[in-house]
């Protein structure tokens, strides 16, 4: 029997699958629940509870999935389509927070027990990518726990699967303090058996919030591996006797959002006018970062430079895209002179300093860069449930974002990033850039059958976005898990650990 | 003239010499405070001109050059490349400006209230001191963070920086002001009854200027007391609400900011970038609060 | 006494009122709660949405006063993080943090009045000089700092003692406790002292320099005159009389122990409702923070009435002529 | 002769300062029989209260005997460990303070206070104890002294709690007792009883009084000697009767001259001019010569001592070789 | 001399029915809960004197029996709850604060303790001047100089003295700053509350002294407070004794002394030790001074009093005339009480 103390910084917020969207609160579901179909260690889906899945012969609208058979969940209960269904259905309700992520489908069917059909609104060609964290509950508990919807913020009543769990996963739910602590132990009778190595037997979770007393808990053996592990701290773990330190690029790209749309700006010193509008000044803020020096000093090495703001892992990304400017001041200063602002200005710079890897020192050092070719830059950095209502609600002109693409396609950083901001799409496009022309392409993405027409609409959206210069790069994150010599698991590009792929040597 | 010969000549400075611990506190508080007015002439570099810096200077090691630009830095730079002998030195300032600030306005506004609570009596001073009580109900650390939040709200986000440090100073002095009203209108209840005051009243001065001219002065012994041990207290304080994310902004460090900072290297080996200002930090609160003591005592007749 | 007892009580539910209302209007300022409770995915619909239920659109006023009514009948609100009722996450993060702030208090109370009357009977002593100048680093650095630099002597570098959390806990009716466990007991060493260090040096500094006032009262002199023992007057006389001030300061103490575990908490992932209230703050969770305000204060009330009428147990003047002691 | 009850010798006082050791008491020599009242008068900062706490081994640092000796019963006091003259407070002398309000403890009763001084000196159970406790306050005339010794000193006016006091003092029979300035602090009509339960008890129990004071007609209707110290000295010591009207140290002549009297008609007080020296700056010679009309060139320069005059002790220089009195006034 | 000018001089302060009641009560809800009703300390009962010019009136008293309150009335530091202060003819309460600022340099107060009636931080010079300045009654600063110089003088200070602090000097020296500021506005009139119970007897004879000339010098006319009688006796042309608030006795000083009328006065007298040694045992004085919030019925000095009846019980005694000047006294006035004349 070996147990596990897994510690990250932050907890799960619930064990209601449906109802939070968010990473550390999928990363214990993962545990336990089960998708149709689920990442592996290297984040590409493999067969879950769906063993088989292809878009319908002759309705490009209808995907159609073969289930798993003989699966349990840990009551007992046999895996069915109904369930399935069930689980989709409660998924698109009000409350459920993974609704936006099944928009796209109309309709869930059970076919057989083993078989469900999900028909789209026009042919979605990247359905199963979605589906990732689609955790699959027990029809007959939920309604027989009076669950069937998922928990709302407001009714006031804790529902019964916030704090219970009946999944089919390689791990079964024990005991669960919230933020405190959280013991799983192997499910005994898990349909993976000989397929993973299923070497844990009992899992202790405990989210410790400040970094310098999570790093403290693995180096004095408290805990086995902890997912954040702070840059700085890596080669001092890494150096532990019986510690070693994992790593992998991540799934997201940092970068500053700049105000480039509007005629003129709140937070600046410019009276009437916009300096961000002006693609030399934006050219020139590109230019005056120094994305090797951030990396050197600011990551530890931690990170990989880019010039995109999108992942390599995600359909459109290509090395030409992802290649970045040398820091060049004087070109940077020549064309800030040119652009008329060789006196420079001053803007407010937001940024969070709880949200990203080093989110705050970044911004920091971008001050200095940007300080360099005369801008002033006014850091305010500020928690992230203060820093984010700034861009959502388009208040700040310049500020950094980290943008992580789940369904690892252009598609998604399109339509949050870069159409124009409406009813439904263009939310996080704090830049305010907004061509009817593009918007166009983007909304032609999404009922885009044929993927080479697709990718060539892609990849001219990119070059707009590059041409343009509507966002300043900055790198991807990488991952670092710090664990015990004697483990052997890989990192995660979506920082999510399946702790049935771990093995002990 | 006459006034710095008569305090060479007073038992406050002969004890005042006699006690080395004292001398000693006072010279670490006085290097500390000139080496803090004069830092931008000290200071090597100017940590709060981020253009200047270098980022690449990150993390050189105390006294060996950095491995990338060759530069050498007395006491070895951060995680932005500054110097952290010079960002001492600005920080040292924000600090002991943030402190004394704080205590200026605590002491101000608690001296005021309590000499108006002491003299006037009655229902001004029962008001008063029950908002003094409200105040004291509610722990320092929470007031402090509340009015952040509150300012945060009703200030435009760009003016936050320049705002923050003066917020900080309200938070820590509004906060504080609670002990000097008390002790101010503790003495004034003993200053009001004597007679001094009565023969003032008899030739008919206003309640004004007998506050002001007599009472006032004869409070200032404890209050200086306090307001020496309150600066240590603002400082550390100002340290603690930077833990918390709500001190002085990240560019222009306060020695708590760099604590703060410096506290996420504990482990890594960059030992300097919390040593230093920890240690800066630990010798100003422990030499005003060592001379605190070392007054109390002094100005206190009983205990000699 | 009763007189005072009720007034204190009327004092206190206004305190309290007070403090809600403050505590509430900051709620405006944190940030915005529903960009939380959304994913990126979300639509201004959802977020009006969301508004409307959680009554965010209603005046403040009106908010408060929903507050207060709902406060009153034990409703707490739902969390909006964790979607269960305030009540029951406070009522199960709360012993942590009164364990804590028990063991801290005691620690500041014992070692702070044991120091201080030590230091104050040998006024002159080396070992007072030296213990009174080495209490001021305890004052000198901030708390957090001193929990850091604990963790890292006496976990990382010795591995004598757990870096965060409780250790193993036993629930005994609602409440888990973590002191019928050896790594409960050894879990709250090092929070404790962090926590009780700052207001230990505080109790003790008051405690000697009353003290030494209360050696030189004409009472302990004519005591010495009667051929007293040492003992009975530094310990019988002195002390008692000693405790009559130091019981006010002790008890506005034990309050700020509360709200200091806020910073404790944070670095030894102490699972209080300091770190709940912390955690709070990030994600705007609203009823909690309201919830965790309110607690605090009552708490704080809830002390100093005691304080107040441990004054009447000590001091016979007052129980005498209630008024004498009248603001 | 007996050996006196109380014998002094050469007592020095001395506070360390900046400027030096200041000399507080400066060669205080007098004896006490047993049974008898010495008053002891003198301004303000004579010395009275130190050379009272001096013999109860009371000085507050950094007050000290510098030195000189004590005597009582021929034994040595003045040298003993700490716990041995804890072991005489008390029990063989006593001590009544100036101010009643503060020389008890307020979160004590009567009760808690006598008992404990009581079993501290005498192998009393706390019954015992007790009733001995209620004797005494009867004895100094507390009415109801059952039901009021369980009360609360604050619960006692002024005067009532000096006579509480005096019983504390006398609680375990010590054979000297030192009252110092037992009556400034109270009523005029209630010094005159105080006085008298205080002469009446030690006259009863046998104990001699050293009695501190300002006042010139207590010491006249209460002690047997009077010592009449100025500036850490005695001037004069001698039967109180002879002294009142008769001084001759042209101080104590001075002194009494500038008290009104009742019977007194004239316009003007006898004044003495300038005020007593501080300690830091007593004169040369006779610490009374920059005030003394008679003042003569060796009162500038040499201290004078005790010389016996009569039946008294005078310490000034006129009285030198005479022996007798030649100049009084 | 100042005995004899005395004589001649018409009223300078009239004071008639004058009360101060002090409100003691425990706040509201303690009453509410405790069922008690307000309580109220007359601390001063209708007290009627008159102070001629030029002589000298002296209050005694025990503790507590209202001397500082009336003095305090006097010189407007508290308001009178009732009756009527006549300064000079003119009530001592106006609104205007005209009238006030010239009523306030005609009279001054010299208080008991000398270490506390001057404010530390001032220099001696400043806490002379203060009154001058604030009155109005100099304004050029070398002038205002000139004269603290020569009251420095006049209380045989130096001029020098003017630049220390109070701290500097003696309890003796103290008391002649603070007459010094007595006089500095030039008043006619001086209310001293105990000047000299804080001082040494040698040091009290000098400032008696000082008193006395300068009244001589100045045609200064007095209120001295004193708990003692021979001071008091030394000092007053004529004296008023005080009980629990209310004048027990008004007399002429050497009569007081010679045949005190009303059986407080003479238990005061007997309470003083006898200096002269003749061999008089004192009576022993009875009781203590009652609580004055809950005053004794009738007469308050009954329960003390050898000669009570039920009368005294019962009557508050009026004021009546004797031989010697007035008292207020049912025995006095019955005639019953033995005519002993002191034993001296
Ligand atoms: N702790 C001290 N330090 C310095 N001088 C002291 C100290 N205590 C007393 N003295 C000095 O010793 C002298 C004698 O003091 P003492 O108390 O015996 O006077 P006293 O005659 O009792 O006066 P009083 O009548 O005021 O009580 C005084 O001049 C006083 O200033
Ligand atoms: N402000 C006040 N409030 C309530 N009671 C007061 C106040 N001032 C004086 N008294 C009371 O009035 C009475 C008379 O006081 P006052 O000070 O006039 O007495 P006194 O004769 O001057 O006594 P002493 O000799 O002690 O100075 C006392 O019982 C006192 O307690
Ligand atoms: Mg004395
Ligand atoms: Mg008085």
């Amino acid at each position: 029997a070996e147990t596990l103390r897994w510690a990250r910084a932050g907890d799960s917020l619930t064990l209601d699958p449906h109802s939070q969207n968010e990473g550390p609160t999928h990363a214990l579901s993962q545990q336990i629940y089960e998708p149709l179909i689920s990442p592996d260690m290297e984040a590409k889906p493999i067969p879950a509870l769906a063993t088989e899945w292809m878009v319908k012969d002759g309705n490009p609208n209808v995907w159609v999935f073969k289930l798993r058979e003989g699966v349990k969940f840990h009551g007992g209960e046999d895996l069915t389509a109904e369930d399935v269904v069930f689980s989709f259905n409660r998924a698109k309700m009000e409350s459920s927070d993974m609704k936006e992520l099944l928009v796209t489908i109309k309709e869930v069917r059970a076919i057989d027990d083993y078989t469900v059909e999900m028909e789209t609104e026009g042919p979605n060609p990247i359905l199963p990518n979605n589906l990732t964290n689609l955790f699959i509950m027990d029809k007959g508990w939920a309604e027989a726990n009076d669950v069937a919807k998922p928990a709302e913020f407001d009714d006031g009543e804790e529902t019964y699967a916030v704090r219970n769990a009946n999944g089919t996963g390689a791990f079964m739910l024990e005991s669960r303090e919230p933020d405190t602590k959280t013991v799983l132990k192997a499910n005994p009778d898990y349909w993976g058996k000989g397929q993973f190595p299923l070497e844990v037997t009992e899992i202790i979770y405990t989210p410790i919030q400040n970094a310098a007393t999570r790093v403290a808990a693995l180096l004095s053996g408290e805990v086995d591996l902890i997912q954040d592990v702070p840059v700085q701290d890596i080669d001092r773990v890494a150096n532990a006797d019986g510690l070693k330190v994992g790593n992998a690029p991540q799934n997201r790209t940092i970068f500053f959002g700049i105000n480039s749309g509007d005629a003129d700006l709140e937070n600046d010193n410019v009276e009437g006018k916009n300096p961000f509008a002006d693609l030399r000044v934006r050219k020139a803020m590109n230019m005056a970062i120094d994305r090797d020096a951030i990396k050197q000093v600011v990551m530890r090495g931690q990170s990989a430079p880019t010039g995109v703001i999108m992942p390599p892992f995600v359909n459109g990304w290509t090395p030409e895209l992802d290649v970045y400017p040398k820091a060049d001041i004087e070109a940077a200063k020549a064309l800030m002179m040119e652009a008329g602002y060789g006196d420079g200005f001053e803007v407010t710079l937001h940024c969070p300093n709880d949200r990203y890897v080093n989110d705050e020192a970044i911004c920091q050092a971008a001050v200095g860069m940007m300080g360099k070719i005369g801008i002033k830059a006014n850091l305010v950095a500020q928690t992230k449930a203060n820093h984010f209502p700034l861009i959502s609600g388009k208040t700040t002109d310049f500020y950094l974002l980290g943008w992580g693409v789940p369904t690892f396609d252009s598609e998604y950083v399109f339509n949050f990033l870069v159409h124009s901001t409406t009813d439904d799409r263009g939310s996080w496009n704090g830049s305010r850039f907004s061509n009817p022309e593009v918007d166009t392409m983007i909304q032609s993405l999404g009922s885009e059958v044929d993927l080479d027409k697709r990718n060539e609409t892609i990849a001219k959206i990119w070059q707009v976005v590059q041409d343009e210069q509507i966002y300043l790069p900055i790198h991807h994150q990488v991952l670092n898990w710090g664990m015990k010599s004697s483990i052997d698991f890989p990192v995660q590009p979506e920082d999510q650990p399946h702790f049935k792929f771990l093995k002990f040597n | 003239m006459e006034a710095v010969s008569n305090f060479l000549a007073s038992d406050l400075f002969y004890r005042f010499r006699k006690s080395p611990v004292a001398v000693l506190a006072f010279i670490v508080t006085a290097l500390l405070v000139l080496s803090a007015l004069f830092a931008p002439w000290i200071a090597p570099q100017n940590p709060f001109d981020p253009g200047s810096l270098n980022l690449m200077n990150g993390f050189s090691e105390p006294g060996k050059p950095n491995q990338f630009t060759g530069e050498t830095f007395m006491l070895g730079t951060d995680d932005q490349g500054r110097d952290v002998f010079s960002t001492i030195l600005y920080g040292l300032r924000i600090s002991l400006f943030v402190g004394f600030s704080a205590v200026m306005f605590a002491m101000v506004l608690g001296s005021v209230l309590g000499l108006i609570a002491g003299y006037t009596g009655g229902r001004t001073d029962t008001i008063i001191m029950r908002i003094a009580d409200i105040q004291l109900t509610f722990p320092a650390i929470l007031v402090a963070l509340l009015i952040f939040g509150i300012a945060k709200g009703i200030t435009p986000p760009s003016y936050r920086d320049e705002v923050a440090i003066w917020v900080l100073i309200l938070a820590i002095g509004l906060s504080d002001w609670v002990q000097f009203a008390r002790v101010v209108r503790g003495a004034t209840l003993v200053e009001r009854n004597k007679e001094y005051v009565q023969a003032a009243k008899l030739i008919g001065r206003k309640p004004m200027a007998i506050m002001l001219k007599h009472i006032l002065p004869n409070t200032l012994g404890p209050v200086l007391v306090i307001a020496t041990i309150s600066l240590a207290l603002a400082i550390i304080a100002e340290a603690t609400l930077s833990f918390l994310g709500v001190g002085a902004p990240p560019t222009q460090p306060s020695l708590g900011t760099l604590i703060r900072i410096g506290q996420g290297f504990l482990f890594s080996g960059e030992y300097w970038i919390l040593l230093y200002p920890a240690g800066t930090l630990l010798a100003l609160a422990l030499s005003v609060n060592l001379l605190g003591d070392w007054l109390r005592d002094a100005l206190n007749p009983k205990l000699k | 006494m009763l007189a005072y007892v009720i007034r204190r009580v009327f004092q206190s539910i206004f305190v309290l009122l007070m403090v809600g209302l403050v505590a509430f209007s900051m709620f405006r300022f944190v940030g915005d709660p529903v960009e939380n409770l959304l994913g990126q995915e979300r639509t201004q619909a959802d977020i009006e949405r969301v508004r409307d239920q959680l009554g965010l659109n209603d005046p403040f006023p009106v908010q408060y006063v929903k507050f207060l009514g709902n406060a009153l009948q034990g409703n707490l609100g739902v969390s909006y993080r964790q979607g269960r009722p305030v009540s029951e996450i406070i009522a199960e993060r709360a012993p942590a943090t009164l364990e804590l702030a028990g063991v801290s208090a005691l620690f500041a109370v014992v070692f702070g009045i044991g120091l201080g009357v030590f230091t104050a009977i040998r006024r002159d002593g080396f070992m007072a000089n030296f213990i009174m100048t080495t209490s001021l680093i305890g004052v000198s650095l901030p708390t957090f700092l001193i929990g850091i630099l604990l963790i890292y002597i006496f976990a990382v570098e010795l591995g004598w003692l757990p870096s965060f959390g409780r250790g193993e806990t036993v629930k005994i009716g609602g409440w888990s406790t973590g002191f019928l466990t050896e790594s409960g007991l050894k879990a709250i060493i090092l929070p404790a002292i962090t926590l009780g260090l700052y207001q230990m040096t505080l109790i003790m500094r008051l405690v000697r320099s009353e003290m030494l006032e209360v050696l030189r009262a004409d009472y302990i002199k004519f005591a010495r005159a009667r051929g007293l023992s040492t003992r009975a007057i530094n310990f019988g006389h002195a002390l008692k009389n000693t405790l009559v001030p130091v019981i006010t300061v002790t008890g506005l103490q034990i309050g700020s122990i509360i709200a200091f575990a806020i910073i404790t908490e944070t670095v030894f992932q102490w699972p209080g409702v300091g770190l709940l209230f912390i955690n709070a703050i990030q994600f705007v969770d609203i009823p909690v923070m309201a919830a965790y305000l309110m607690l605090i204060s009552v708490m704080f009330v809830l002390i100093n009435l005691i304080v107040d009428l441990l004054y009447f147990v000590i001091d016979p003047r007052l129980s005498a002529g209630a008024s004498t002691r009248g603001h | 002769m007996p050996t006196p009850l109380l014998s002094v010798r050469d007592l020095v006082i001395e506070f360390p300062t900046r400027h030096g050791p200041l000399t507080a008491v400066d060669g205080v020599s007098f004896d006490l029989a047993a049974g008898e009242v010495l008053g002891v008068v003198g301004e303000s900062g004579a010395g009275k209260s130190l050379t009272g706490s001096a013999i109860i081994g009371l000085l507050d640092p950094p007050g000290h005997i510098a030195s000189g000796e004590i005597y009582l019963k021929g034994k040595r006091i003045d040298n003993l460990r700490a716990e041995d003259m804890r072991a005489i407070r008390g029990r063989h002398i006593g001590m009544v303070f100036q101010d009643p309000l503060t020389s008890l403890n307020p979160l004590y009763t009567i009760a808690d206070q006598l008992i404990e001084t009581i079993r501290t000196h005498l192998r009393l159970s706390e019954r015992e104890a007790r009733q001995r406790a209620i004797g005494l306050l009867d004895d100094v005339g507390i009415p109801a002294a059952s039901r009021r010794i369980d009360d609360y000193p604050h619960q006692f006016s002024g005067g009532m709690r000096q006579r509480v006091v005096i019983a504390l003092a006398l609680a375990a029979e010590p054979e000297l007792v030192i009252a110092d300035e037992p009556t400034t602090a109270l009523d005029v009509s209630v010094q005159a009883q105080i006085i008298d339960v205080l002469k009446e008890q030690c006259t009863q129990h046998g104990a001699s009084v050293i009695l501190i004071t300002h006042d010139m007609g207590v010491i006249a209707e209460t002690a047997d000697r009077v010592a009449v110290m100025y500036s850490g000295r005695i001037a004069e010591i001698g039967p109180v009767r002879e002294i009142i009207q008769n001084a001759k140290h042209p101080y104590t002549s001075g002194l009494m001259g500038s008290i009104p009297t009742l019977a007194q008609e004239e316009d003007r007080l006898v004044q003495i001019p300038g005020s007593m020296p501080r300690l830091s700056d007593i004169p040369p010679g006779c610490p009374f010569n920059p005030r003394c009309e008679k003042v003569f060139d060796k009162c500038r320069v040499q201290r004078p001592s005790l010389i016996p005059v009569e039946n008294r002790q005078v310490a000034c220089w006129l009285y030198e070789d005479t022996g007798t009195s030649e100049v009084a006034t | 001399m100042s005995k004899v000018a005395a004589k001649a001089a018409t009223p300078l302060l009239q004071v008639s029915d004058l009360s101060c009641v002090f409100d003691v009560s425990k706040p509201w809800l303690n009453r509410l809960i405790e069922r008690e009703p307000k309580q109220f300390l007359r601390a001063v009962d209708n007290v009627s004197f008159e102070i001629r010019k030029g002589e000298t009136l002296a209050l005694v008293g025990e503790s507590g029996s209202g001397k500082s309150t009336i003095a305090k009335m006097l010189v407007g530091l508290l308001d009178p709850s009732e009756g009527t202060i006549l300064f000079d003819g003119e009530p001592m309460i106006t609104h205007s604060s005209d009238r006030m600022t010239e009523l306030r340099k005609r009279f001054q107060m010299i208080f008991q303790s000398p270490y506390a009636s001057l404010n530390p931080r001032w220099k001696v010079a400043d806490v002379i001047a203060e009154p001058m300045i604030v009155l109005g009654v100099e304004k050029d600063s070398a002038k205002i100089q000139a004269r603290v110089d020569e009251l420095l003088d006049l209380v045989s200070l130096s001029a020098a003295d003017g630049s220390k602090f109070p701290h500097e000097f003696s309890g003796g020296q103290r008391q002649r700053i603070a007459i010094a500021r007595a006089l500095s506005s030039s008043p006619e009139f001086i209310v001293c509350d105990e000047p000299t119970s804080a001082l040494d007897v040698s040091v009290q004879a000098q400032i008696l002294n000082l008193m006395r000339d300068l009244q001589d010098q100045l045609g200064l006319t007095y209120l001295f407070i004193s708990h003692d009688l021979s001071v008091v006796r030394h000092m007053a042309n004529r004296i008023g004794v005080l009980y629990l608030g209310a004048l027990v006795e008004i007399s002429d000083s050497k009569e007081l002394f010679r045949a005190p009328q009303h059986p407080y006065t003479r238990m005061l007298l007997d309470a003083v030790p006898d200096l002269e040694m003749t061999g008089r045992k004192r009576k022993e004085v009875e009781g203590e001074i009652p609580n004055p919030i809950n005053p004794p019925s009738g007469c308050t000095f009954h329960p003390r009093c050898p000669f009570a009846n039920e009368r005294c019980r019962r009557e508050v005694p009026r004021w009546t005339r004797t031989k010697t000047g007035v008292a207020a006294c049912h025995g006095v006035e019955e005639s019953r009480i033995p005519e002993t004349e002191m034993a001296r």
